[in-house]
């Protein structure tokens, strides 16, 4: 047989992005495709459970939380009405990783999503993505169809006593549908803003009912740990990082887009390595983790390792794995601005220091001599942290702490170049 | 596409209706998939679409102006055959994205979120597509382009668009 | 024993250093407003739904399983020995702060703004307050004055989006009027169509600003310079409590007052109107003569005692169980008739609003029954009906008691000219009004000025048979006199020899 | 009621007397033999008053000629002798809002105290240097806002200032 059609067990989650014509469901199966919910099937659902649990495999996200320890909060009692839902609202600035995943492999999800469906007893689910990604749901939806015509998806699924059905649910562009109770409010027909916890969905989600919300890439490392086990999985990343992890790697690099590598890898190797160095001017800043993500310095880009605790320990956080780098011709205010109007653009007007915030800390950011004639850079800078600081945990969601945590990073990182930035505004 | 006339299903349109009401288990969650089916059917969402769905599906007319007034691929102003959208975030206005938009917009003489007068182009400044690597990057109807090099480049694949259905 | 078991429990928890008894699991700020304890809170209403957006009510937990981070008090629940402070460091300064993004873009209209008084920014502000702007860019304008229907009148700038208009209109009242659309900070309160709700005018009372007004009460008074009654409406049987807005210069509004027995926290639009009599210009000063349609002043006292006899009183069902009790034990039995207002409107419109709007109608029954030992049956005495209106015939005087009409007894108002007419010319008719604006006021000989509900002291009794307390406030027409009273001045002057006699001798 | 009961015990009134006529007699020689004098010729010469003067209320005017009062009430909330009423409506200019329809001051009952202009948030009212105030009726002196505003005295804003508009408000002096 020809080694390109077989699967590179190498990577966990583009293990078969190397084949052609992946996306039909015949070439996926030639490829081993369905063997892991195929054995899962034999296994029991704690089994399964506690295989994710033990493997480490933490939530690809952005928050990072561990995936089988928010499996052990779900429903246990199999016959109660639940639901699963893959998160494919992918919205974070810096971040493609997702729809990558989707468009070269949707079985692979599907798969993710089966063996979660039987591990967590859910009947239904819903994979909600993002609006303007219409090509991938459609490629979605050919490929549900597939699974359907083979008897993956339905009643009875390959005669075991378990059903799932399975739909695409495209959002109609708003960030905060990313949040998970955000994503289940506009799956329920409304404004995409976050509900008020408690009730958690785990307990109480879409329409009143325990809902399981999974991110896609978390989802499709399900069917490989399956597969191999747990203690395979951790072979790659750390001993809290367990696994192997998609960047969306974009911005001034020779080579942008999606790789896999074990959390771990220091940002460097990224930069050189995978992504062939950077494209003319020599580094200035990194933003490690999407938008949300503050800055980090080329010092520190140079030293971090991209896992969950040694980005946090440079005072920023792994995110969704967006890596967006700037090189040195690049203006840290610009990006400041930028990010300032994505975030007053998108909160949902539901809080109000979230509302209000969002909107000011852009107008600050972009005030104008003719406005403010009194105050010092010192004093605008100070306002503009004060603002974040302000905005930071008071909210239902995260919405606010990702629009105040960039900010903060970006004056805190480059107090010097801020000051000059907003010294000129003066003059 | 005039406010005045009733606004219906077409036939076609109305099985698929009933096709995505049977993927919910209530009515309302399938509301967000019917608004995308009416502004396929209808380019945008006035009161009129707002109106009939209401009355077919039983949701108070507020709560659907509130849906489409907060999500950014819903319209409730007209819009043209083709909608372009111009990602303008933070990697995209590293390589151009803004200049591109404004470009775009005195090139065809019209503001952003206004469709031109011929009733052709409607050009709306987007956040970030999801498609970074291709940075900068515009999404023509349901297709994305990207790196365009510069605003030419924009308007070649734009006029493509057509030639190619 | 399963009974024992469904009563909830009742656990102590603190608030601060004071201790506070609730049921378990109850709301955690209702707890604490019900104990008196004043926390800052916008879009916590009791009788609306949750939304926690405002993050205004956070308090910290103290001790060992206390989450980390201050949370709202509005989304929690009361639960054993929990220990929460909203005077820590941590929620004083998430409070202020919070404070200054609600005012970041409200407008500086307080001068203008009908709320100015009794608005919860500035009652806030004064406790949170920043105190020090930083606030020198753009604000964000959104539409002012706009006529949202009904008595209702939105300024989207000053609104706080705190939700709860829209709350109550997809709970209270499910007509969805009210939506909020867009994100972020360009979010406003829209109304799609207009409100067309029998309870549109409680978003106004509900709105802790001034976004939400009312056209009626607007720019008429600045709500320092009133003084509430708290008085039990009179539109209906059902009896709401509400309270009055006047001072000296006349009655303004009338808002509802919590009332778990009966109308909760909400009234209807047209029991908003029952204060408009109260100070109206057609108020009866004095006792007047009708000279060939021309009234003019005249002494009560002096026609009281050369009355025709034999006489007869048609009370209204709008006297207090005392007034009733008072009249019945000076009149014997086979005098008293009533006059019962029609029915208008649905039975019930499944809120609060009823059809009947003889409002002490239990009350007068009550003490028909107690007085003369029998009970009142309304077709000989309700004088609206044919079969009691002949027994007026023989009678020679008659005192008519003018029912309180609001502005909604429409259908009443024209039955009641209809019932004047059609009473024997030759019969002296004497009306006991409030004032000289009810409709066929021609067709009687003197008018003597009546205190109206909100003038005197007394009971009703709703539609369940509860008793609603009615209480004096600034009285408008100073010789108005009860009913009563000027029925005592008779019995006294006439020696109780013919006519009115004392029931009891 | 005695001030200096010492003086009283030992001088009887004499002495305080003398003194009185003393200062009297002084200032008659003053006032007789001095150019400087302390008294007017009133009314043929008038004393100029300082700016800060309060006499007679002005309600201030925009340059279009309406009043720039928003009948906030402020000023008869805090006004010690309650001597002002306001009737407020609404105004055809959905940008003004609210607008009094009438503005009385009761003239009689006024103690000058200012205290209308110091609370005044949009500088609409001001206490100018008209002081002869006397007339024959009681009526008269409940003065509406035609006459605080456009009284002949004022001529329009050229004669007393009192048009104001927001830009210059701080800049003005009476």
């Amino acid at each position: 047989m020809n080694s390109n059609l077989q699967p590179n067990f190498n990577y966990v989650l583009l293990s078969h992005h190397h084949i052609p014509n992946v996306q039909e469901i015949e070439v996926y199966e030639q490829a081993e495709g369905y063997s892991a919910f195929k054995k899962s099937l034999s296994l029991t659902p704690d089994f399964i459970k506690e295989e994710v649990k033990a493997s480490g495999l933490r939530g690809r996200g952005g928050a990072g939380f561990p995936t089988g320890i928010k499996w052990g909060f779900f429903s246990k009692d199999r016959e109660a009405k639940k639901y699963l839902l893959c998160n494919a609202d992918e919205s974070e600035p810096g971040t493609f990783k997702d729809r990558f995943l989707v468009e070269k492999n949707p079985h692979l999800l599907i798969e993710g999503m089966l063996i979660s469906a039987w591990a967590l007893g859910t009947q239904k689910g819903y994979i909600y993505i993002r609006g303007e990604f219409y090509h991938q749901a459609k490629i979605l939806e050919k490929a549900i169809t597939q699974a359907y015509q083979k008897g993956y998806l339905g009643k009875n699924i390959l005669g075991k006593d378990f059903s799932f059905d399975l739909y695409v649910h495209r959002g109609a562009g708003a960030y905060i549908c990313g949040e998970e109770t955000g994503m289940i409010s506009s799956l329920e027909g409304k404004k995409g803003q976050p509900k008020l916890k408690p009730p958690f969905p785990a307990i109480k989600g879409y329409r009143g009912y325990p809902t399981m919300v999974n991110n896609v890439e978390s989802l499709a490392a399900v069917p490989w740990i399956i597969s191999f086990g747990a203690a395979r999985y951790r072979q790659w990343g750390t001993e809290k990082s367990p696994g192997t992890k998609l960047f969306s790697i974009s911005g001034d690099v020779k080579k942008a887009g999606v790789i896999e590598v074990p959390l771990g890898t220091p940002l460097k190797n990224i930069i050189e390595d995978h992504c062939g160095g950077m494209r003319e001017a020599p580094l200035k800043a990194v933003i490690p983790g999407g938008s949300s993500a503050p800055i980090l310095t080329a010092e520190q880009a140079y030293k971090v390792k991209m896992d969950y605790e040694d980005v946090a320990s440079y005072g920023s956080m792994l995110g969704s794995g967006a890596i967006i780098v700037l090189d040195q011709t690049r203006s840290i205010a610009e990006i400041l601005k930028w990010t300032l109007e994505f975030y007053h653009h998108e909160s949902c007007g539901q809080c109000t220091p979230c509302r209000e915030g969002t909107g000011w800390m852009e107008k600050i950011a972009k005030r104008r001599p003719s406005v403010e004639k009194t105050s010092t850079p010192e004093e605008v800078m100070d306002l503009l942290n004060r603002v974040a600081q302000n905005m930071r945990g008071q909210t239902i969601c995260a919405l606010a702490a990702a629009a105040a945590m960039p900010t903060q990073g970006i004056l805190k990182a480059f107090p010097e170049e801020m000051k000059a930035y907003f010294g000129n505004l003066k003059s | 596409m005039s406010t005045s006339l009733p606004f219906s299903f077409t036939e076609k349109n109305l099985k698929e209706y009933q096709e995505i009401l049977s993927r919910y288990d209530d009515i309302e969650s399938a509301l967000l998939p019917v608004l995308h089916l009416a502004q396929e059917q209808h380019g945008y969402l006035p009161t009129v679409v707002v109106e009939y769905i209401s009355s077919l599906m039983g949701i108070p007319k507020i709560k659907i102006q509130e849906v489409i007034s907060f999500y950014d691929m819903f319209y409730d102003t007209p819009t043209a055959k083709k909608i372009v959208q111009v990602c303008t975030n933070i990697t995209c206005s590293l390589y151009g994205g803004r200049k591109i938009h404004q470009e775009l917009l005195s090139h065809y003489n019209t503001q952003n979120m206004v469709p031109t007068k011929d009733g052709e182009i409607f050009i709306q400044k987007m956040e970030c597509l999801g498609a970074c690597e291709i940075a900068p990057c515009i999404r023509v109807g349901n297709d994305y382009y990207g790196p365009i090099q510069d605003t030419q480049e924009a308007l070649n694949k734009i006029k493509g668009e057509s030639a190619n259905p | 024993m399963s009974d024992i078991k469904k009563e909830k429990k009742i656990v102590t928890f603190k608030w601060n250093d004071q201790e506070i008894q609730a049921e378990e699991g109850s709301n955690l700020l209702k707890a604490a407003l019900d104990h008196g304890i004043e926390v800052a809170h916008y879009c916590y209403h009791p009788g609306l739904s949750v939304s926690g957006v405002c993050r205004m009510c956070m308090v910290e937990q103290i001790g060992d399983k206390a989450p980390p981070r201050p949370y709202p008090s509005c989304n929690a629940t009361v639960s054993e020995g929990i220990h929460v402070r909203n005077d820590t460091p941590k929620v004083t300064s998430a409070v202020q702060s919070t404070l200054e993004f609600h005012l970041v873009n409200h407008p500086l209209d307080c001068t203008i703004c009908d709320q100015a008084g009794e608005c919860k920014l500035q009652e806030y502000y004064m406790e949170h307050g920043a105190y020090d702007s930083s606030m020198v860019d753009k604000k964000v304008h959104k539409e002012k004055v706009q006529d949202i229907g009904r008595n209702v009148m939105l300024d989207a700038e000053r609104c706080i989006l705190c939700s709860r208009c829209v709350r109550f209109t997809a709970e209270i009242t499910k007509t969805h009027e009210l939506g909020i659309l867009n994100r972020g900070d360009h979010a406003e309160i829209t109304a799609i169509e207009p409100l067309k709700n029998d309870y549109a005018a409680n978003v106004v009372d509900i709105c802790p600003v001034g976004a939400l007004t009312s056209k009626d009460f607007r720019f008429n008074q600045r709500v320092w310079f009133l003084e509430d009654l708290e008085t039990t409406c009179l539109g209906c049987v059902t009896g709401c409590s509400v309270k009055i807005s006047q001072n000296h210069n006349g009655a303004f509004r009338v808002r509802p007052r919590e009332d778990q027995e009966v109308n909760g926290y909400w009234m209807c639009d047209e029991g908003r109107e029952i204060y408009k009599h109260l100070s109206s210009l057609g108020r009866l000063q004095f006792p007047l003569k009708n000279n060939s349609g021309l009234f003019i002043p005249t002494e009560s006292e002096q026609f009281l005692s050369t009355l025709p006899r034999p006489m007869a009183i048609i009370l209204s069902t709008h006297l207090t169980v005392e007034e009733y009790e008072a009249i019945f034990h000076l009149i014997p039995e086979d005098q008293v008739y009533f006059y019962r207002l029609p029915e208008e409107g649905p039975e019930f419109d499944s809120l609060l609003k009823r059809s009947d709007k003889n409002a002490n109608r239990l009350g007068l029954e009550k003490s028909y029954y107690k007085a003369y030992n029998n009970v009142l049956n309304w077709t000989t005495k309700d004088c609206s009906l044919a079969g009691a209106k002949e027994k007026l015939n023989s009678v020679k005087s008659c005192f008519i008691v003018v029912p309180e009409f609001l502005p909604h007894f429409i259908k009443a108002k024209n039955n009641f000219e209809n019932f004047l007419h059609s009473l024997p010319k030759e019969c002296l008719k004497i009306a006991l009004a409030y004032d000289d604006l009810f409709q066929g006021i021609n067709h009687c000989d003197y008018l003597l000025p009546v205190p109206t509900f909100a003038e005197k002291d007394g009971t009703f009794f709703n539609f369940k048979e509860q008793a609603r307390t009615l209480k004096k406030g600034i009285v408008y027409s100073q010789q108005a006199q009860s009913v009563p009273d000027y029925l005592a001045l008779i019995t006294k002057t006439t020696n109780n020899s013919k006519g009115f006699s004392h029931a009891a001798q | 009621m005695l001030l200096n009961k010492d003086l009283y015990q030992h001088h009887g009134y004499l002495k305080g007397l003398y003194l009185a006529l003393k200062i009297t007699l002084i200032n008659l020689l003053r006032n007789l033999f001095k150019k400087e004098r302390l008294t007017l010729n009133y009314p043929e010469e008038k004393y100029q008053y300082s700016d800060r003067f309060k006499g007679l209320h002005i309600l201030t005017i925009k340059e279009d000629g309406s009043l720039r009062c928003t009948s906030c009430m402020l000023c008869a909330t805090n006004c010690p002798a309650q001597c002002i009423h306001i009737v407020a409506s609404n105004h055809d200019d959905p940008s003004v809002e609210k607008a009094p329809v009438s503005f009385e001051i009761e003239l009689l009952r006024c103690v000058f105290c200012g205290f209308c202009a110091e609370a005044c948030p949009v500088d609409a009212i001001r206490l100018g240097g008209e002081y002869e105030l006397a007339g024959h009726f009681e009526r008269d002196w409940i003065v509406d806002q035609h006459f605080l505003a456009y009284r002949k005295s004022l001529n329009e804003g050229k004669g007393v200032l009192s048009v104001v508009e927001d830009k210059n408000r701080m800049k003005l002096k009476l």
